[in-house]
């Protein structure tokens, strides 16, 4: 009796310290299990993979470091991919933390896959209101972009030669939007939707459930849900950061929360079973 | 002094991270002096970057400087514009305040059908799904042939799966009108069943968005922090394994004998 | 699509014209909505703080796009009616404020309830307060009120983001009944983890309708429900069409549905 | 006349702006209640005529943006300028929150008890980051003001960021210790779907099931989770989210025709 009342009110300060046993201890584990791709990661690395070298991708970043867990990986793997296929592509942000965040990740990534600043990337910072500014974004990419982060001119085309013939929304052949909120059904209504512009989403995985909705209508074309979807892309890729690694870490703790769960559910039931043998009510 | 910092910036960023994670953790065991400090630290610099990357990235390039530096005057009536928003704490003025709110509220429901026709719109056809299984067709649609894809009998049954959660979810939705009889009843219920499945799929889905963040923060002190700062990733685990048994023990032992206060 | 296509420019101001047609009519004649489950839940959950004595915490989110904006303002209308419900038993009631721009606004709407009921007196301007507006700074100092206030009942209406779960826990911590109620799909799953009653998605506008008695908001929600039949109903003829068509081979099925996409 | 002056013209005029504003006002603020009531109203119409009808009217084929392809209609050409102006007006609204939070933590700093340290803190770390920043952003940046505002950004702003947002992993375990319990129908369906999910997202999961032959592939955990997200998950959402829709569709409805009342549209 006692012992099946324990086990349904374990203090949470036990539970957080083996929460938290559960995550480190697999960082010194070297062993790597296999994950199976999902359809929605397969489809948007089919997307990118068939983009030919030159074409222009609009990736919309708007996490801070809040969210880095996971949409950092993701931001990694897309940046890695787009700049093995020498795709173009610009970084937008409504997310204050964002354009700094991103600007240190293609810095590094740039050089070793030899991709310049201006040439084959544009980061062009951080904006407001994202409703009103994308509406005009969609007509004219230059009028409304202005400047980069830095504040130089976009349309000093030696500078920015990437800004070449990058004149409205259809000009965009893929739009990735690596959000940590609904910012990306914004994208949905006032730029893919607006002028057809393919588009895929990178969410956190608490967003992932919704977005299923959008990739049944057709609306979105590929996702890479959360952090096992940059795993799942790391894996098609072939690199291996530490997303593969924390791949672990993620097992062992989900395990440890179900095995909870199952515990304080055996014990209820058992203990609901007692009381109803001992004739009490339940 | 200022060329120390400049040289051991990378040393100075490990260890104020390090104690700011910390500091913020000692909150698992209770709320805290200490927790309470960099929490106000938190907010004072995430307040701060806003105003300052506000200021950098938007008012700078898009006001001040057409204005200033190439005198396009005009630009003063952003401005004027954007301060009403400032009579909001005079009681007397803000009707004024209301002008620059009323009219966003106006440009946003004016976007509300655009908004509307590209985000729900789509969905409405994307839900005629086929429920008849069938084999391929060309059919000509405006001159052009059109393929119409094979629907096989698995493939019938899910668009019925699919049509069927649609309808009885929307059911549960509707409120002009009382839940009575078995019809209506029946399927608002399954409706909210069925949408147990989505709430569920979502809890479990946050929860490994939740341990990404948790596992992150442990990377960044054991393999960043750790190797750095104590030489090795061990060092550092056997640092957080002596605080996480600190905490066992305050709260399994020490809180037992004085009952617990209301924490956060 | 950029510009209406001709079945938006035909359906949407259609359905625009019927929604507000409702609401003229609701003005003349009183409409019928249901009674949402969860509202019983608020008058048990006022009268349990009366009992214990202990303060309810009301709050009203932190808002999609942030300032003025309806989904704010319509957990207030739920709010204003908690405040007029409890304010008969001088049940004190805090009510943490996120978005600057809804301080003031707040402040007097919770004064107008405590008025509308005979106890202006009963108003006190510290216990509606603005905290901050970072989302979790927000929560964490909603969580400090809740345990040191030891709330006898939360009520979490609005929009809600992550910082959802943080309240709700702290809540269950100190063994109050909570009510929540959100539009945010992503967060109703951990209300229904650590809340006493959870209304979902709609049913908060339709709550906050039936409360009010407010008769744009009850034409309002009567005219949606005109529409989602009719969206309803289009989405099964439409699955019949095509289902029909397919199966005989015919292009109909792909033309109705090319009036909906093109 | 909007075109770009120099020198005491400019004064003149922004400063003739500024006056002539202020006596509109002045002149505005005499007018009784319902009058700025309607005024406020016919902001809220203008501006939400101006997207609706853009939206809504026979386009034809015009130059939008270089654009060669493009349609609109007499409205369409004025997009622009609003997507320039209308961000920066709204971010000029940066100022409340940031008044409201100085005037909170001002008292508490002056009124001197455990508290007031923390709401130094703020001032300190709040003013400190802002100057810190600008500077740092400045062409002529000083290495010092690059390598503080590395510090304060890199070094602490996104690590209490990253661990404020990680602190839920342990409120969201406890939560689904505590109330994922056999208790009803509906807490079981959300339990079992938890859990399936929870399974198919990570290999460990993946790994349980791997032993079933491809032919009953539809057994796999990762399977079965991917047919509950996009058979049953993805419908209930749409259909959550059409009766969402339809109520933003209304509530712009209701504000853009002056049709709302309550607490702040009655005044």
């Amino acid at each position: 009796m006692h012992i099946l009342r324990i086990l349904q009110t374990v203090d949470r300060r036990v539970l957080y310290v083996l929460l938290m046993l559960s995550v480190t201890l697999p960082f010194f584990l070297t062993v790597r299990l296999p994950m199976r791709v999902s359809p929605a990661t397969q489809a948007l690395y089919d997307r990118i993979e068939n983009l030919a070298p030159d074409d222009f991708v609009l990736l919309a970043i708007d996490w801070s470091a809040g969210t880095r867990g996971e949409n950092g990986p993701q931001t990694e793997a897309l940046i890695t991919h787009l700049m093995r296929k020498k795709c173009r592509f610009a970084m937008l942000a409504f997310e204050p933390q964002s354009p700094t965040l991103c600007q240190a990740i293609a810095e590094r990534l740039g050089k070793e896959y030899g991709s310049i600043e201006g040439v084959n990337w544009i980061n062009w910072g951080y904006r407001v209101d994202a409703k009103n500014f994308l509406k005009g974004f969609v007509q004219d990419i230059p009028a409304v972009i202005k400047t980069t982060n830095r504040q130089e001119d976009v349309t000093n085309l030696n500078k920015f030669p990437i800004m070449k013939g990058i004149k409205t929304a259809s000009d965009i052949k893929l739009l990735i939007n690596i959000a940590p909120s609904n910012i990306y059904q914004t994208y949905v209504q006032f730029v893919a939707g607006a002028k057809k512009v393919p588009m895929a989403v990178a969410p956190t995985s608490v967003m992932v459930p919704e977005v299923f909705n959008y990739l049944d209508s057709g609306q979105i074309i590929g996702m890479m849900p959360g952090l096992p979807g940059a795993g799942e892309y790391e894996s098609l890729l072939g690199t291996n950061t530490k997303v593969t690694r924390f791949a672990n870490s993620a097992s062992f703790a989900h395990i440890l929360i179900i095995l909870f769960i199952v515990l304080g559910n055996v014990a209820m039931l058992l203990e609901r079973r007692q009381n109803a043998r001992a004739g009490g009510a339940a | 002094m200022s060329e120390y910092i400049v040289r051991h910036t990378d040393v100075f960023m490990l260890w104020v991270g390090a104690l700011c994670t910390l500091g913020l953790y000692s909150m698992l065991y209770k709320e805290n002096r200490i927790y309470r400090l960099f929490e106000h630290l938190f907010l004072g610099l995430s307040t701060g970057y806003l105003v300052a990357q506000q200021w950098v990235d938007v008012l700078q390039p898009k006001w001040w400087k057409p204005m200033w530096e190439e005198g396009r005057w005009h630009f003063i009536f952003i401005v004027i514009f954007g301060s009403f928003y400032y009579f909001i704490f005079s009681r007397k003025g803000s009707w004024i305040a209301r002008i620059v709110i009323g009219f966003f509220l106006g440009v946003a429901s004016g976007q509300a059908f655009q908004l509307f026709a590209n985000d729900t719109w789509p969905q409405i056809p994307s839900s005629f799904k086929p429920l008849i299984p069938h084999p391929a067709h060309t059919v000509m649609v405006d001159g052009k042939e059109t393929l119409i894809k094979e629907l096989t009998n698995s493939g019938a049954l899910n668009n019925g799966i699919f049509m069927i959660t649609v309808f009885c979810v929307m059911m549960y939705f509707f409120f002009s009108f009382e839940q009575k009889g078995l019809f209506v009843k029946g399927s608002a219920k399954l409706g909210r069943w069925l949408m147990m499945f989505t709430f569920g799929a979502i809890f479990g889905a946050t929860i490994m968005a939740r341990l990404a963040l948790l596992i992150d923060r442990m990377d960044f002190l054991l393999n960043e922090f750790g190797p750095k700062a104590f030489g090795s990733a061990q060092m550092m685990f056997a640092i957080l394994l002596a605080m996480m048994g600190l905490v066992l023990y305050l709260a399994l032992v020490k809180d037992k004998k004085t009952p617990e206060e209301g924490e956060a | 699509m950029e510009h209406a296509t001709t079945g938006a420019r035909i359906l949407i101001p259609l359905w625009s014209v019927i929604i507000v047609a409702v609401i003229l009519f609701a003005r003349k004649k009183d409409l019928f909505i249901r009674r949402i489950q969860g509202l019983s839940a608020i008058d048990e959950a006022v009268g349990r703080a009366t009992e214990t004595g202990r303060p309810m915490i009301c709050t009203t989110g932190l808002g999609i796009d942030g300032g003025v904006e309806i989904v704010t303002l319509q957990a207030l209308s739920i709010v204003s009616y908690i405040i007029r419900t409890s304010a008969r038993f001088a049940t004190r009631a805090i009510v943490p404020v996120f978005d600057p721009q809804m301080l003031a606004i707040t402040e007097e709407a919770v004064r107008e309830s405590y008025a509308q009921e005979g106890r202006p007196e009963q108003y006190n301007s510290d216990d509606v307060r603005f905290l901050t507006n970072r989302q979790f700074a927000y929560a964490a100092s909603v969580a400090g009120i809740i345990a040191r206030e030891k709330a006898a009942a939360t009520f979490l209406f609005g929009y809600y983001y992550a910082e959802a779960l943080i309240m709700a826990e702290n809540g269950h911590q100190v063994g109050a009944i909570q009510i929540a109620g959100t539009p945010a799909t992503t967060q109703i799953p951990f209300f229904i983890a650590a809340c006493d009653y959870v209304i979902i998605g709609d049913e908060y506008y339709a709550a906050s309708a039936y409360l009010s008695r407010e008769p744009t908001q009850l034409g309002s929600i009567v005219g949606q429900d005109i529409v989602k039949g009719f969206i309803l109903i289009l989405a099964l003829v439409g699955s019949a069409i095509v289902s029909v068509s397919a199966f005989a081979g015919s292009a109909t099925g792909t033309l109705f549905t090319q009036f909906f996409t093109k | 006349m909007l075109e770009p002056v120099k020198g005491g013209l400019w004064y003149a005029y922004v400063l003739g702006s500024l006056i002539l504003v202020a006596a509109l006002l002045a002149v505005l603020s005499l007018l009784p209640r319902r009058a700025k009531r309607y005024i406020v109203m016919t902001v809220t119409l203008l501006g939400g005529l101006f997207y609706a009808l853009e939206f809504f009217l026979p386009t034809h084929p015009m130059m939008v943006g270089d654009d060669p392809n493009a349609d609109g209609n007499f409205l369409t050409p004025f997009i622009v300028p609003m997507a320039n102006v209308l961000p920066a007006i709204s971010a000029c609204a940066v100022g409340l929150g940031v008044i409201n939070l100085f005037q909170l933590h001002g008292k508490r700093a002056l009124k001197r008890n455990a508290d007031s340290i923390n709401s130094i803190a703020f001032f300190v770390s709040c003013i400190g980051m802002a100057a810190v920043w600008i500077a740092s952003k400045q062409p002529q940046a000083s290495p010092l003001s690059k390598a503080l505002g590395k510090i304060l950004f890199e070094g602490a702003l996104q690590n209490l960021d990253a661990t404020m947002f990680s602190i839920i992993a342990f409120y969201i375990t406890s939560a689904a210790y505590r109330a994922f319990r056999v208790r009803s129908m509906e807490a079981t369906l959300l339990l079992a779907t938890a859990i399936i999910v929870m399974l198919g997202q990570i290999t460990i999961g993946q790994l349980l099931t791997a032993w079933i032959p491809p032919r009953y592939d539809f057994l796999h955990v990762e399977v079965i989770r991917n047919w509950i997200l996009t058979k049953i998950n993805a419908p209930a959402t749409r259909a959550i989210a059409i009766g969402l829709g339809i109520g933003s569709l209304a509530v712009g409805l209701r504000i853009w025709l002056g049709l709302e009342r309550g607490s702040y549209f009655d005044e």
